[in-house]
């Protein structure tokens, strides 16, 4: 499956979204964010990319983006998708109605990057301590600072 | 009742806890928590250059050092727009394969001790030695291995490899027939493991799980078949694949795995001494010529204009699929580093096969999953 | 000639000394020494010393075995830099648990949780008492020895429990649990296994049995019994493929998991006092003791502690085979093995017990003629 | 010895009775030799055992002659170390520091690595890095120590390493064949020798220039008349003459 089939198949509906090359895969879709829960179950019930590789998420300063991998056994290939949301509030509908394996990465990409996922049935810190206040992977956090850190852990 | 069986319990194989709620030996429910040994990896690696991540790769995932080299050094290559040359990608499917069977054979190792078999532990070990003594006389390290670099391999393989590699694979192929007798051929392993923590192929779609767990469940699906990377689209071997989606599949799909690797180690063996060629790509960009290139602190490197690009990788790795994202913004140290691990996804869906078993069940049933810590929490 | 006795050694020792000294010391002391109460009582004392710390070393040296055998097994070594081969590494090991602190987890019974490591020794130790290992070598000839033995030895789920309780932990609870349920229903397949053997036996006297065996050992009409005994007695001695109370996997240590120290080595000594116990009785009750068959060679069999020495072969070799089935099974279950246990191990030791009643009737039948010759 | 099994049929006696008979072959098999080695008494990189190792039971289990590119504790050869820098460079842990050796000229002391193994990951850049070879990994693996300060090693601890004269790695690492060159920004060079002074291959000369004859009106800038020149073949790419430089006038670049 090509970039072009795959816009072709999605122009109709979901006429918002960009559709490009991307080596090695079946292309990427860029789409506004409101369409998410919309346009991946068209994405897995319509195209046949029903096993969702991964949910990351950037951290560009201003925005932040949030990419999905979905894989289709059909037509072996993957297929990428993602999403640019402004950095002030960062929120963005949660993933897991669709594909339940997107918990856990929602769970990390929340404690990561700070992006919280509505209807998440579980946003619990995954990989970093309970109470920690950090996000690490915001540009914004820097390495090397030990001492900081372990001062802003909170009791708990 | 809630058990903790963790942060350090024998049944974790790593550094995790898995919260579980029994009612006599019945698993109500299970709630896996992770972090344990989260290093912030994918932190560490924006203030690293290229070629020093692939020191953080062999610790990603402690028992397959070099499936996650080959994962990063893929998506750096794709990022930075580098060929690579056809001899270096015969040595890493060479790479990878022993790695898997390194790998598996830990996992034997481990999972038979889950099932309370003492000896064929340590015939795992021993003979996953071997692998290890072959990683050692070509790359300098055991279980940190440091070799693939941007762009190719750190060294050719020394002379007389293929023959002493040669030979483990025909030790091991015999060692496989001992292992399935002792597992396979005792009527207790299959009352412990037959129909215990079955996950079918739908659900585990739904889960997105991946490797040998999927495989189990009858779905005939790998990369290195599906969407040939290196040199895996010129090697002949087949998908292991089992139906039980139960731990006897796994372990099934497993032993096959390691069989089939021994196929594909010998072809790649047999290429490697027909053919001879660089390692090393001649185009790679000199910041990228890794151990002379003095960047990464503050006024010696002239700021230029470096290729943009987003690179992605997907490989088979021991565990299953595993996916790396890496962003390139133009500068030595990439932007962003993502890597999923399939261990990560495999344990997040431990409700679906852990519930209304056994206390007793859960150590096998976990390690069929084949838990390396590690990749999880990177 | 009178066949060596434990006791008649000390008696005659005891006595020797005493009034060796008596002759050499003044007046008063000399009746006293030579009075004939205070001569049993040491001798006696003398008797249970040498007795413990023999059986104590033989269970040190099981140990041994078992390290060096699982090695090989395993293609390794096992324990061998302390004394020759390893032979003292227990020791080492006790000396280093001895030294370590001992603790006590906050929540913890204090009775409960310092008694049951010592009440489980006791318990496992009093057996080398009851059990006798060569004519002559035990504490004394009890009519119901058997009875005895069993009852005993059927005391320590009660102490593993207790411990597991007390130390207020799941883990141990859960292994506590586990234990008790597996010795009760493992308890009962090996009492029948034993009726079969006391119906062919005729007595509930241990010697009496071994006697019985001089001519035939009860293995061969008794193999069923047999399998059951050695099952039930995997079991009893929490071994792989039962050894689910310290299922390492998921239990931690089981029921031992909160103990350290010298309370963790009383119940280490005692588990292997208790395996060496039961590859007592496995030999006692199916292998002809102290007894060989009558083919084999005089100088064999006559020289001095032959009964005992081969008595002891025949232990390591049982207890050989239950490492060698420790090395190369999985463990089973819990629910799978409570259910062999009841619902196979009784059926099978009631038929066992059938048939020892048929063979004990055979040989009062005429038709088998070579049976009676064969029997005592 | 099938207890819990005997129950259900003949076959699955059989069933059990495999694993037995493994398990026993194996016992056979190690009873006289088993294949592991008696660790402080017998080393597998002691080039008097690695003949010994085969991969055969009732051997010392391994590949044999694996130990010659084994990363261990790097040994130092102090006597051909340039100074040069590269291995602290290249090193992703930050675990080597230059400390001043003694010998050498007052004026510009000699500067060799010091590692600390608390914080190495043995990945080797360091080795790879040395353009004399003066730094290099060793099958030297035994490091522990009762103190923390302990772990790192003075130059003069890592040259106890190389006067062991234990087995040391012996690839080397091409150099990649489009590197780099130091190239020069004519107009700001003010001839202040700093770079030749400081490069520790010796590989930059000061040539001098024609003192241009200033115009009317013109001012001559106000510098020495020489310009330094890179002999590209003995430069090893350490980069110290771009680091000494006060006028930022070297940099990295390819030729034309």
């Amino acid at each position: 499956m090509e970039a072009e089939e795959v816009g072709a198949r999605l122009r109709e509906r979901f006429p918002d979204v960009v559709v490009e090359p991307f080596p090695g895969t079946a292309g990427r879709i860029r789409f506004p964010a409101a369409r998410l829960i919309e346009l991946l179950t068209e994405v897995r019930d319509g195209l046949g990319f029903d096993h969702l590789g991964q949910v990351g998420a950037i951290d560009w300063v201003e925005e932040r983006e949030l990419f999905y991998t979905v894989w289709s056994d059909r037509a072996k290939q993957y297929l990428f998708l993602s999403t640019r949301i402004p950095a002030g509030e960062p929120h963005l509908e949660s993933l897991t109605p669709v594909f339940p394996s997107a918990n856990w990465h929602e769970r990390e990409a929340c404690e990561l990057v700070g992006i919280t996922f509505d209807h998440h049935p579980d946003l619990r810190p995954l990989l970093t301590p309970t109470g920690y206040q950090f996000h690490p992977l915001l540009r914004s956090f820097r390495l090397h600072e030990p001492e900081e850190l372990e001062v802003k852990v909170r009791d708990v | 009742m809630w058990i903790n069986m963790g942060p350090q319990h024998p049944m974790t194989h790593g550094l995790w806890n898995l919260r579980v709620k029994i009612d006599g030996e019945l698993v109500l429910d299970v709630d896996p928590e992770m972090g344990y040994l989260h290093r912030g990896i994918e932190k560490i690696s924006e203030d690293r250059h290229y070629n020093e991540i692939i020191t953080l790769m062999d610790r990603t995932c402690y028992v397959a050092g070099m499936a996650w080299e080959h994962l990063f050094i893929q998506a750096a290559e794709h990022a930075l727009h580098i060929q690579v040359p056809e001899r270096a990608q015969w040595i890493r499917t060479m790479s990878e394969e022993f790695q898997r069977v390194a790998s598996h054979l830990m996992w034997y190792a481990a999972f038979v001790q889950d099932i309370g078999l003492m000896s064929p532990f340590l015939y795992g070990m021993r003979d996953r030695d071997l692998v290890l003594d072959l990683f050692q006389s070509y790359t300098g390290g055991r279980l940190t291995y440091e070799y693939m670099r941007v762009g190719g391999v750190r060294n050719d393989l020394p002379p007389g490899f293929t023959d002493q590699a040669r030979k483990v694979c025909d030790w091991l192929s015999d060692r496989f027939v001992e292992y399935d007798r002792l597992c396979l051929g005792s009527d207790i392993f299959h009352r412990r493991c037959d129909n215990l923590g079955v996950l079918k192929a739908s659900e585990c779609i739904r889960y997105g799980i991946t490797g040998p767990m999927l495989r189990s469940a009858g779905v005939a699906r790998d990369l290195r078949k599906d969407r040939p990377y290196a040199a895996y689209g010129q090697v002949d071997f087949e998908v292991a694949v089992a139906d039980g989606a139960d731990v006897t599949g796994r372990y099934l799909v497993r032993m096959e795995e390691l069989r089939q690797s021994l196929r594909i180690l010998r072809q790649t063996l047999d290429w490697l001494d027909r053919n001879a060629g660089p390692v090393m790509a001649e185009n790679v960009p000199r910041w990228m010529g890794a151990p002379y290139a003095p960047v990464g602190r503050e006024g010696y490197l002239l700021k230029r204009e470096y290729p943009k690009g987003v690179g992605f990788s997907a490989i088979e790795e021991p565990h299953g699929e595993a996916l790396a994202y890496v962003v390139n913004e133009g500068g030595e140290h990439p932007y962003r580093v993502k890597l999923k691990s399939p261990v990560f996804v495999n344990i997040a869906a431990a409700r679906q096969y852990l519930v209304g078993y056994r206390v007793a069940d859960i150590p096998p049933i976990m390690g069929s999953v084949d838990v390396c810590v590690g990749e999880v929490d990177r | 000639m009178a066949p060596l006795s434990l006791y008649g050694v000390s008696n005659s020792l005891v006595s020797t000394l005493l009034l060796h000294l008596a002759a050499v010391l003044p007046a008063p002391l000399s009746t006293l020494l030579s009075n004939g109460d205070l001569i049993l009582l040491l001798s006696v004392l003398v008797f249970c010393g040498t007795l413990l710390g023999a059986s104590l070393l033989n269970t040190i040296l099981l140990i041994w075995f078992e390290r060096k055998m699982l090695g090989r097994f395993m293609d390794r070594r096992g324990a061998m830099h302390v004394g020759y081969a390893g032979l003292l590494q227990n020791f080492a090991d006790g000396l280093k648990l001895f030294r370590k602190h001992t603790f006590r987890p906050q929540d913890a019974d204090p009775l409960g949780f310092f008694s049951a490591p010592t009440a489980y020794m006791v318990a496992s130790i009093v057996m080398f008492g009851i059990l006798p290992v060569s004519t002559g070598w035990s504490a004394g000839t009890l009519p119901l020895s058997l009875l005895l033995a069993l009852v005993v030895f059927s005391f320590a789920p009660l102490f593993i429990f207790l411990g597991a309780w007390s130390s207020a932990n799941k883990y141990s609870l859960i292994g506590g649990m586990r234990s008790a349920a597996q010795m009760i229903a493992y308890e009962v397949p090996i009492l029948l296994a034993v009726v079969a053997v006391v119906l062919l036996s005729g007595s509930f006297d241990l010697t009496t049995i071994v006697n019985e065996q001089r001519n035939y050992w009860f293995w061969g009409p008794l193999f069923l019994a047999l399998i059951v005994f050695v099952a039930g007695m995997l079991a009893e001695m929490e071994r792989i493929p039962f050894d689910l109370p310290e299922a390492e996997a998921e239990l931690v240590e089981g029921w031992n998991t909160e103990f350290g120290g010298m309370l963790f080595a009383f119940f280490m000594l005692a588990d292997y006092a208790r395996a060496l116990v039961g590859s007592y009785l496995i030999v006692l009750l199916f292998l002809g003791g102290w007894t060989l068959p009558s083919w084999v060679p005089a100088p064999l069999t006559n020289f001095p502690l032959a009964g005992i020495f081969w008595f002891q072969v025949k232990t390591y070799l049982v207890f050989g085979v239950f490492i060698w089935i420790r090395a190369s099974l999985p463990r089973v279950r819990t629910d799978q093995l409570l259910r062999v246990g009841w619902m196979r191990m009784i059926p099978l030791s009631l038929l066992s017990i059938v048939l020892a009643a048929l063979v004990v009737l055979a040989k009062c039948l005429p038709v088998f003629g070579c049976l009676p010759s064969m029997g005592s | 010895m099938s207890e819990s099994t005997t129950a259900e049929s003949n076959s699955s006696v059989l069933w059990v009775a495999k694993p037995l008979i493994t398990a026993a072959r194996q016992f056979g098999k190690s009873l006289l030799r088993p294949s592991t080695i008696v660790y402080p008494f017998e080393r597998l990189e002691d080039p008097k055992f690695r003949g010994a190792v085969r991969i055969a039971p009732g051997k010392p289990i391994g590949v044999g002659q694996v130990w010659d590119n084994y990363r261990g504790v790097h040994a130092l050869n102090i006597e051909t170390c340039i100074s040069c820098n590269l291995c602290a460079f290249s090193c992703p842990d930050l675990c080597i520091d230059m400390v001043t050796v003694p010998g050498g000229d007052p004026k510009h002391p000699k500067k060799c690595p010091q590692i600390d193994y608390g914080k190495c990951s043995y990945c080797g850049f360091c080795s790879d890095a040395c353009p004399e070879g003066c730094l290099s990994m060793t099958t030297r693996y035994e490091l522990s120590v009762s103190k923390r300060s302990d772990m790192i090693y003075s130059p003069q601890r890592l040259e106890e390493v190389f006067k062991a004269k234990l087995p040391m790695s012996p690839i080397r690492v091409e150099r990649p064949k489009n590197e780099d060159a130091i190239l020069l920004d004519p107009p700001l060079c003010i001839g202040c020798n700093a770079c030749a002074r400081d490069c520790p291959t010796k590989c930059i000369t000061m040539v001098d220039l024609p003192k241009p004859v200033a115009k009317a009106g013109e001012k001559l800038p106000k510098r020495i008349w020489k310009e330094p020149v890179v002999n590209d073949s003995d430069c090893v790419r350490c980069g110290t003459c771009i680091s000494v430089c006060p006028k930022e006038c070297l940099f990295w670049g390819t030729h034309r």
